[in-house]
């Protein structure tokens, strides 16, 4: 397939765009993404190209476009409702878990509920404890609703629109850290990729680096300094944190023995406790070391720049644990 | 205001006594341990608003409600079977046993479904709306709201909405007087609700006596009219709620006792109908009886059938948590 | 000390009141608090005993009350508020995270935010899935706030003084399984347990089972059986989520060498990851097998009796779980 | 209504200077990376509105704001060397660099901060009321909040709580008649926003003049007062954000050109201000000018101070997440 070097907020809008060409059920609804063209620039040109009618502005009403999303899905529109960042998402919790991610079930399938949570997560640029969050794994906790969490411009693209097109409730989180940066993605409006499949990034021998979304670009610039030094790192790119694709690290566990996980998250009751709960439950045997696991330090995000860069992962970081386990 | 038919308003009766008698029992089964769910909250007392209000749309519109769901759906026209198998947890309930009696949904009656959290139907309500408006049709959403509810973050903000967009949304605020135990002038700075339309900018349709199927209908009716072409409107219907707040609350009989004396002795929806068809129509009681008891054989015979199905299983647990 | 044998219910309204009457910054707020005499009956009488200015009913609306309960307890105050059921708690996540558990910290210690957020949890008579969450973890995710667990009318009674004396804020779940559930507790108005300290509530030398709450009922109840069989468990209840007594779990399995967690939580990104991964990264030298894991199913919680109790844990499923590993 | 003194006038056009110049020198540092955190929401336009509503109030009384939080800091008093030094993250900030420009709170001078969740400070005030009624004293919180914050649901039951136990909260909404790109007509059903108020049965004081900061002064004095005594009350101030939403929006004077000029031309609040001083107060143009050189001073001053101070260190970094 023939592809363009583009930055990720170009490659999602991309997604938006074709899957609304294709299917006209498909809109795009929140806070500042027509006329003020995305607070992050992925709607940019929508409004423009659809009208007011798919491509709607709302209120400061996290609770409403969340719930609205949700009624819309179920009576047949295909909704990919944008929380300008998943911090804000936290007043649609009760919408996206006890709506979105309940409603097929609890109706026993009499409805479906086809939407995109699309949500701007992390940060690192000052924008303090409020504004720092990245809570996936809170959100992949509960059954019902997928997680898609990209980190290169092709999977964003990819991800986003097999999201759109799939009929089950899905939270797509966006690294704000990774919207300018730049990579291939495939020049075609039917690349789809599958959900809930996880992608090895780079190959290795050594250790298996467990990550997702930003932790992919610390991971792979790890690995690239390890293997000057002898040790190469397996480095998968989870992708989905729900369905998680635990076939593929162990997979690669086997032939390792040895892993890191690398998340920008929150510590405790996390992305990286589930997967070292995991890998020990069901790798026993295979295991040469303890699971590591790079996380955020357990603190509010602070607004200062130094403390602020001290309290989140890095490359760094990632090297030293696995100095750990090798 | 069009002359209602004789016919329609022994139909308005029979749907009453259908959900007085559907609840009593659904009561005293709850008591016999053979409804478990430790939710179930009924619907005696208000029948006239729900039926006056769902005779002022037509099939292809649509209801959303909270989890007072029951005398809704039957008189959406949901059979009373499912509907007793669901609230005993069968695999025969209209939601499979799966939600129960805060949860009963008929998507073929266009019935979106009863909803537990408080308030949180509400912004549903608006995207179906919105679904409507997107596809072009004239189609409405009737939305039942608690006074209750109306305090609750998802009220302001799924109003608001509606209106934005003018989505023809009838938000009916069943106005029983409280919310379990709080009373609405404890509850609302302002207790006069329907007045918080103005704050939207929605057409304000006040307050009906939410005991006169009559009177319910024909507000409803303009609203209905107003939607279909304009946006929202938003109705408060003056109702009381007979069971307390659901069948465990043990204590509303002696706590609101004078109340609900004056509410049943005065505004008795079935009576007030009954009256009117007595005095205007020339019915005659026997005629009434007759429809009372074929509406308790309607009943006896869903709890048979609830009785007598099947419990879910172990497939059926793990089924429906996604669209395979 | 003197014990008297009484619900969970009347142990926390002990803690309510002692605290009321030791300190009249205390206050109760919520739905159903007052005239209703509680919901769960846990506030029966204080508003006969302490009027309305002290035991405030509010209108449906959680946003409010989460924010309001920051706004007393930086003003000086000590506000306990009670969310009816942690479900409805989703709404005032904002509130909870965003607001009580990070001004602290985001104004440089300039206010204190002495709060207690009361929320029944749990369930299992057919409340169904929007109604059936057990989601400590994921509030435990998040740094500033701490998160009370309560298993015995004694702890229960113990936490909650703690909690109302502690200068930050703590959300306290109590199990609505366990209300009802007598048990001795001290006859003082100084019995105060710490935070953030576990209790072996049995001993053994076989295998250690990691719990909390509701939990800890189904895993001395598997102990009890184990036992007959010549397998002795050791019980510890975490009580606390946040902070997390990992040093007591590490103790115990340095002489157990296996562990079964046991949660009726959800199984991912939870409890039990969290603790079995610190056990894999900390005491590898010491596992004698992986730990294991009893959870909640993967499912939204279902109306049926009999299909919910398929989905929850039990005792034996503790049991088997403890076949595994020894 | 009180005659204001001329030495109060003059404070206020001094506060309004330094206001200006502190906002000025911000966007400055933005634009030169001395200020590097992404979020910085300037309150050039606003002055009057905060100037008036904060001179109505006394020292023991409260504050609390949305985001937009600088210009009301510098009229509690909070020195405006660790407002600097916040902006610049260090840690002899207000906040010890932890907090950032959104973050601005100074306790002893009941400034009780900045916060960056819109309507997420909304009951965080009414907390505060609560504690100032039960501790039996008549202070009063003023909140602000922004037109667009009106339509979060934070909004709805903050107020209707405040309404319900008579809280001392002077609710002001500082409407700017935008949030962030959206227009209030385009987010709000009903953009009359102080209308709102009925809603909630909260007394009403309608608009007022946003830029003229006697007509603020009285309007919020009057509003005080009944807090003081009675319970909430709403006021919608007509203000205009001269600097985009924040100072990384860098469309808005190209966007909103005509409008921008129209108000900085015909509704400057310096300008209106300066006038009265003038014609009224016999104050010439050297003494504002000798005002306007002074402030620049001290904004000088706190631009030095920090530059010149530390950074937070690793121990910041994990003070305070817990009291200790
Ligand atoms: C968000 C939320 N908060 C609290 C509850 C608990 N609760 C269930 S029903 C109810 C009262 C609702 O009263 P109202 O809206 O007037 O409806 P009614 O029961 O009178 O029909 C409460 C507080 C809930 N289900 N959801
Ligand atoms: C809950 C929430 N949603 C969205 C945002 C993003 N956001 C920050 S400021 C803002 C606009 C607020 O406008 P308004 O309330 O009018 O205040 P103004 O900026 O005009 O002072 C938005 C949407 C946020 N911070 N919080
Ligand atoms: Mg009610
Ligand atoms: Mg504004």
């Amino acid at each position: 397939m023939a592809e363009k070097n583009i930055p990720m907020r170009e490659a999602l809008r991309q997604a938006l765009r074709e899957e609304m060409l294709r299917d006209d059920r498909v809109y795009v609804m929140g806070e500042e993404v027509g006329q003020w063209q995305g607070t992050h620039r992925v709607t940019q040109g929508l409004l423009e190209e659809f009208g007011a009618k798919r491509v709607i502005d709302t209120p400061i009403s996290e609770m409403v476009i969340g719930g609205a999303a949700v009624g819309a899905a179920m009576a047949g529109l295909r909704p990919v409702a944008e929380f300008m960042t998943i911090n804000f998402a936290f007043l649609a919790l009760d919408a996206m878990i006890n709506h979105a991610a309940k409603i097929h079930y609890m109706f026993n399938g009499q409805f479906k509920v086809p939407l995109v949570f699309r949500a701007a997560s992390g940060w690192g640029n000052q924008a303090t404890a409020t504004h720092s969050h990245t809570p996936e794994p809170i959100f992949a906790h509960f059954p019902g609703m997928y997680v898609a969490c990209p980190a290169t411009p092709r999977d964003a693209k990819g991800m986003l629109k097999a999201s759109i097109r799939d009929e089950n409730p899905v939270l797509f989180t966006e690294s704000i850290a990774l919207y300018s940066k730049p990579g291939p993605v495939p020049d075609s409006d039917e690349f789809v990729l599958p959900i809930g499949k996880s992608e090895i990034k780079r190959e290795g021998k050594h250790v298996t680096l467990v990550t997702y979304a930003r932790g992919v670009e610390w991971s792979l610039a790890a690995a690239q300094e390890l293997s000057k030094q002898g040790v190469e790192c397996e480095v998968i790119d989870m992708r989905w944190l729900r369905p998680l694709d635990m076939e593929a690290v162990f997979e690669s566990f086997k032939k390792t023995n040895r892993c890191v996980v690398v998340e920008e998250s929150l510590p405790l009751y996390s992305f990286g406790s589930e997967i070292a709960a995991q890998i020990q439950d069901q790798m026993f045997d295979y295991m040469d070391a303890p699971v590591k696991r790079v996380s955020a330090m357990d603190v509010p995000l602070p607004y200062a720049h130094d403390i602020e860069l001290m309290a989140l992962p890095n490359t760094q970081k990632v090297i030293d644990a696995v100095r750990e386990v090798i | 205001m069009a002359e209602i038919s004789k016919n329609t308003l022994l139909d308005w009766y029979r749907q009453m006594v259908l959900i007085r008698q559907f609840e009593t029992r659904c009561d005293e089964l709850y008591r016999d341990k053979k409804i478990t769910g430790v939710y179930l909250h009924l619907y005696s007392g208000h029948e006239a608003t729900g039926i006056g209000a769902l005779a002022a749309i037509e099939k292809r519109d649509h209801v959303i409600t909270a989890y007072r769901d029951h005398g809704l759906a039957l008189i959406r026209g949901v059979d009373a079977k499912p509907l007793m198998a669901e609230m005993m947890g069968k695999r025969t309930g209209v939601s499979g046993g799966k939600g129960g009696s805060m949860h009963l949904a008929s998507r073929k009656h266009n019935f979106w479904g009863g909803y537990a959290i408080v308030g949180g139907h509400l912004p549903l309500a608006a995207g179906i709306a919105q679904a409507c408006r997107y596809n072009n049709t004239d189609e409405v959403v009737i939305c039942f709201i608690g006074d209750g509810a109306t305090n609750n973050g998802y009220f302001h903000e799924s109003l608001n909405f509606s209106q934005i967009y003018k989505l023809p949304v009838i938000w009916i605020i069943e106005n029983n007087l409280v919310g379990m135990g709080t009373r609405i002038e404890d509850a609302s700075g302002q207790p006069i609700l329907h007045r918080r339309a103005d704050a939207y900018g929605i057409k304000d349709l006040e307050r009906v006596d939410g005991q006169n199927v009559v009177e319910v209908y024909n507000r409803v009716k303009e609203g209905v009219e107003y939607a279909r072409r304009e946006g929202p409107v938003l109705i408060e219907s003056m109702t009381y709620r007979y069971k307390g707040h659901g069948v465990s609350d043990r204590s509303y009989d002696k706590r609101l006792a004078d109340e609900l004396k004056d509410w049943v002795e005065n505004k008795e929806p079935i009576t007030i109908l009954a009256n009117l068809l007595k005095t205007e129509h020339g019915v005659d009681d026997h005629q009434l009886e007759a429809i009372v008891d074929q509406q308790l054989k309607i009943v006896e015979e869903s709890v048979e059938y609830a009785l007598n199905s099947p419990d879910p299983d172990a497939d059926d647990l793990v089924r429906n948590v996604y669209v395979e």
